[in-house]
């Protein structure tokens, strides 16, 4: 899959949330959305509220994917889509990782980060490759879905 | 500039006044009476004693609430049901960050609601009294397990709280778990933390150290986290630590690991000094789980089989819960037992493996390289040299998220199983080294046909997650986290 | 006298006549019509071709309840979230005893309870229809699996309902199963079972018939396991069976059950004809299991890895309640993902174990010594051999129930773990054999600075329940199943 | 411990009822009752109700011991005690092993057990040393009672 194939590069902005260093799973998302043809703008771990936001607006972003993996999501996530309001940053906001400390039920966290604002929630099982086809459909990227029916038909 | 020497007792006493003014609990910190408290404890409440008298591999677990009944009756559990000879008490996010307030924030809500608010206990916010409340009525040694860059006040809390071991290293609890803090400044804190474990040990008090071996517990190279564990273990016994246990996170290959930790027990009573009693723990399976406790219990039996023909001194175990999120105390308790039954059945056996020699003597060879660079890049001196190999890359962590390590050296398994490094940066190693690395990954490369790529890498860290050792390209698509094969090219 | 030779045509034809008489089910058999019915089945359910075309071990777990839609969804079960290979259906009890009016009534009972009031599936009761329903419905090839002593009535309803794999033998689903059948009348029974499978084989559907290796499954020496597996696997290739998968079951000591397994492929493959394609199946630990489903897990995760080293063509599963009682389906589902996670683990490695040649070699001339004296017993007839063998005690199986066995060998494991014997009865060794047990069995005793007796035996048979591999004294009576060393002595 | 301890050698039947063929329990518990100082009339395994009652009867029996691993034991003592009394034999009746079939609740099984006549039920993680204990205790045996305090003292 070449970087041609869309009409245009789609951004997304990449990075852990809070006070959490678990670098693996963003690096394997980054590889696999950066051979996908995405743009990846990768701010690594530990990365505040704010430098999404700025990152985003800065890059004139597609896409923020938050990842956390440490627990302590819910607590860091508090206030930011009212800071990406605020700063008039308007993306699509994923989530993904480990969102609750402890053996949470999916569906209870599933909800608390939606009413917190993001547009999905992903766990801890999403492969990289669900990861794309969800960018794909929700940024209306339809060189690529085109394919995928063609593939999958 | 920072050098590997020992603090005076003056700096030591200036830090430690600085330093117990970032939270009011520091105040109540005082080394006398911690001496006389230490002393009053019962012998089998003495941690280095316990570990470095053991006649088998000792197993103890993670674990760490909020609130202090809780962590008492979660330690309790985890000796009781799970037979545990060492407890933990794992460290939450906040206090690792320093970030006492937000932690007494936590720590209030936890009490309020009941929740588990904080992913660990904050030992700092419950101070002297609160750690001593938990040494006294739990009645088996404990350990402080963090992930703490800057471990300073938690030290001089968690020592004067009668803690006698704890975990983490300049380095290990550096390079692993943060993006932006250099190393030159977590040594000099540890410095302080093995000072303060010195002056402890001087009066009588062992305070057993032990650096973090599994690092960013994803496919490290064994040579990698040995030099780091001896680095850690220089410059702690520098500052008057004599117990010392040295670790190191499963790979899975039986061979490489049986190897890994001889190279390490031997490695460590050689470039440590004779004073130091050099003791080897051994992690199980530190990367990613599967997500299903019967298939995560096959991991575990691998890990417990592993430590039985290597008979480490102590084993850290996992839960079958470790994919999901924190453990309840059952699972973790089961983890224990599973490991307790592998180890118990097998320990007894006389096992000895083919090939063990010369991948230990490969792993000591690679050790070498490394550790010959850090002293060429430090003049001598190991403080120095360290901070500088990292600097040039030629001392790398794969994976690594800290601005202080180049994070360029990526592994692979060849076809074995054994992790070996695809991608050297620029990685101190010896060119015939890399040759038997090379040739290995390549042998892998031909099973598989397909090219050496961090697509190899990627499917590798998935592998155990997704049921296997090797992360070989499946032509099946549709299983889960294996997916992406066809479509991400 | 019964002498191994092949059933003629009309001999076969006569006692199916009588046999199919004995449960009103019977006479829905009729072996054109079933031929064809195998003829209609998918590759994927063709038993003999699945297991000998596998390129890893494949898993089985055990599995049976009284009613066809439960077994179905049980079977389903196994196969989807235990992902097993190959199915099973265990036959009930009454079954078992040919008492099958008490498991129609049982079987009734079920149906209007829902109870599980038999321990498995009746299937002569389900007759042929119900059988092949079961076939039909469930998507991966099953084997009937019972310890039936006399299962003439069995095979016939279950080969005609569509089973392509029958375990069992008359000797290892006589000797463990019962306490008065004799061995003529069980090798008598066999004759026509294996007739009648060599005679679905002749016409081109292989039926896969598997003696029963572990026998009573609480320390069995390897080679009088191994003895007998060639014993049952020549009569069965004399009556034209080709497809044999011979058992073992688990002693716990890596090498010696890898030695094990590799002498019973060996000796397989040099005492059976040319013609027969033969297999081996290990089974995971046998005996007692601890009562605990955490410690069970190592159990378990020990099978897994010593399979992953042997490379058996299947595995036979326990799941993590096999303590307590028949499992649920979602634990026998666990013991096999345990199971599946180590082996898929572990057996990319190239693990080479140290004494696996020495310690085969002397499993392949014990077991060469049982031969002989089969031979010598027999006058070249094996299953004369066979029976005056046990009479005379030249054969024997520890535990043995029944009177067809002296029941005087006594098994204790050695100092490494390994099963030895420690009282020789009349079993046919030679000398120097005995003298290698003996010489083993005193290093024991010395360790334990105690004398060889039935109470180290008794230990044994409970080590592994209690968490250990062999039974050592213990100062701690206080723990559950090994109180009594002060007491009973 | 001798037999001459005991005023009277006391004697117990031990079986495996139905058509159970688990022969390790009560070889264990042979060897352990045995070596305590009972008479054992081991009956093995497969032993029917009027095997156990005349065996009994004919050695004027202290106690009965049935075990039962496979599963099917309610089955296989319903009538026993019944038997026993046209019978006129007069023991303590214990019963062990695997009682139910499945992942039963073991006091469902002992108030099952117990309501077919058994004096004691005992679950499969019974010690030898515990039926011996139970013994001297049900048969009023002193002389151990009076030793096992001195030695629990
Ligand atoms: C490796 C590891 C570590 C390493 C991390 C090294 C590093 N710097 O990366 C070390 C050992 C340092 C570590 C430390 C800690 N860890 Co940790 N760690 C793990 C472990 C075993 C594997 C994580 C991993 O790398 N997985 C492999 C990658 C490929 O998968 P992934 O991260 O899940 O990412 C995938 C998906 O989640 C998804 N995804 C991830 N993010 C996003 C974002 C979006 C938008 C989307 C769509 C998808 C997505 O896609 C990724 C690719 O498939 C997990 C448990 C597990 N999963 O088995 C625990 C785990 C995450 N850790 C945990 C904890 C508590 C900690 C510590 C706080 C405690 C401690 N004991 O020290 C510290 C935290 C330090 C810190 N400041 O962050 C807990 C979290 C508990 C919770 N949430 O309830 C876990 C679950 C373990 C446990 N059961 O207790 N850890
Ligand atoms: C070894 C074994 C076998 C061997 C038996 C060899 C032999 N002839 O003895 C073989 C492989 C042949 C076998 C066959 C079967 N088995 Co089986 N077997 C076992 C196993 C693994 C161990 C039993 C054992 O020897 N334990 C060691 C001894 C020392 O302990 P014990 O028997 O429990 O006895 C102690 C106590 O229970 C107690 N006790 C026992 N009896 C009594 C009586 C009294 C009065 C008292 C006070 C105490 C007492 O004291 C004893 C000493 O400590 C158990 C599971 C387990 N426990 O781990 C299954 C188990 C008992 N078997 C089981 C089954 C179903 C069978 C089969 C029906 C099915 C099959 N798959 O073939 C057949 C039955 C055949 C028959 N006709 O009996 C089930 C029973 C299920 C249930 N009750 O719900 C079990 C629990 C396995 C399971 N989870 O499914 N088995």
């Amino acid at each position: 899959m070449q970087l041609g194939e869309y009409c245009m590069p789609t951004t997304v902005i990449l990075g852990v949330i809070g006070s959490d260093a678990h670098v693996v799973g963003i690096t394997i998302l980054d590889q696999a959305l950066s051979a996908a043809g995405f743009d990846v703008e990768n701010l690594g771990v530990q990365t505040s509220q704010e430098e999404f936001a700025a990152a985003a607006s800065e890059h004139d972003a597609d896409a923020v994917l938050v990842s956390s993996l440490y627990g302590h999501a819910e607590q860091d996530c508090q206030g930011f889509h009212e800071l990406l309001a605020r700063e008039e940053v308007d993306v699509t906001t994923y989530i993904g990782g480990n969102l609750a400390v402890g053996q949470d039920d999916f569906e209870q966290t599933r909800t608390t980060f939606r009413k917190l604002g993001f547009d999905k929630v992903f766990d801890s099982e999403t492969a990289p490759e669900e990861v794309i086809r969800s960018l794909e459909r929700d940024l209306g990227i339809s060189t690529r879905e085109a394919e995928t029916d063609r593939v999958q038909a | 500039m920072i050098r590997d020497e020992r603090l005076t007792a003056d700096e030591l006493q200036r830090i430690d006044e600085r330093i117990r003014d970032d939270w009011p609990t520091g105040s109540a910190v005082d080394f006398e009476e911690a001496i006389a408290y230490h002393e009053s404890l019962p012998a089998h409440k003495q941690f280095a004693d316990v570990l470095e008298s053991a006649d088998r591999p000792l197993l103890q677990p993670r674990a760490g609430v909020p609130c202090l009944d809780d962590q008492v009756s979660l330690l309790e559990h985890l000796h009781g049901e799970g037979a545990a000879d060492l407890l933990p008490t794992t460290i939450d996010s906040y206090t690792r960050d320093n970030e006492y307030g937000k932690a007494q924030e936590g720590l209030e809500n936890a009490r309020e609601s009941g929740d588990a608010t904080l992913n660990g206990f904050p030992a700092v916010n419950h101070g002297v009294e609160g750690c001593r409340e938990l040494v006294d009525r739990v009645d088996a040694p404990i350990e402080v397990r963090h992930g703490t860059p800057d471990a300073r006040l938690l030290a001089a809390v968690t020592f004067a709280g009668g803690f006698q071991s704890f975990e983490g290293g300049p380095i290990s609890y550096n390079i692993p778990y943060t993006k932006e803090g250099s190393l030159a400044q977590t040594i000099e804190h540890w410095q302080y933390v093995d000072r303060l474990a010195g002056a402890y040990t001087e009066r009588g008090v062992t305070i057993n150290r032990e650096p973090f071996g599994p690092l960013t517990g994803t496919l490290v190279p064994p040579s990698i986290a040995i030099a780091i564990m001896l680095v850690e273990g220089k410059l702690a016994a520098t500052q008057g630590v004599r117990s010392l246990t040295l670790g190191y996170g499963q790979v899975g290959n039986v061979v490489q690991d049986v190897a890994a930790l001889r190279a390490l027990r031997k490695l460590g009573n050689e470039y440590l000094r004779d004073e130091v009693c050099v003791t080897t723990v051994f992690h199980e399976w530190m990367g990613g789980f599967p997500p299903d406790e019967a298939r995560a219990n096959g991991v575990i039996g691998l890990g417990g089989t592993t430590a039985a023909i290597a008979r480490p001194d102590k084993v850290i175990t996992k839960s079958p819960q470790e994919f999901q999120g924190v453990p309840t105390k059952e699972a973790n308790a089961a983890g224990l037992r599973t490991t307790r039954q592998l180890i118990d059945m097998v320990v007894e056996q006389d096992i000895v493996l083919d090939g063990v020699d010369e991948e230990q003597a490969l792993i000591e060879r690679e050790t070498r390289c490394l550790m010959d660079a850090i002293e060429a890049h430090g003049d001598g001196d190991v403080a120095q040299g360290t901070i500088e190999a990292f600097e040039s890359g030629a001392l790398d962590v794969p994976f690594a998220p800290s601005d202080a390590a180049e994070g360029a050296v990526l592994p692979a398994r060849d076809d074995d199983g054994r992790v070996r490094i695809f991608e050297w940066g620029e990685l101190a190693m010896d060119d015939d080294i890399k040759e038997i690395h090379r040739a290995r990954l390549a042998d892998r490369a031909e099973t598989e046909g397909r090219k050496q790529s961090f697509r190899m890498v990627a499917d590798d860290v998935d592998a155990i997650s997704d049921g296997k050792l090797i992360g070989r390209p499946t032509s099946d698509t549709g299983g889960g986290r294996d997916g992406g094969e066809t479509r991400a090219d």
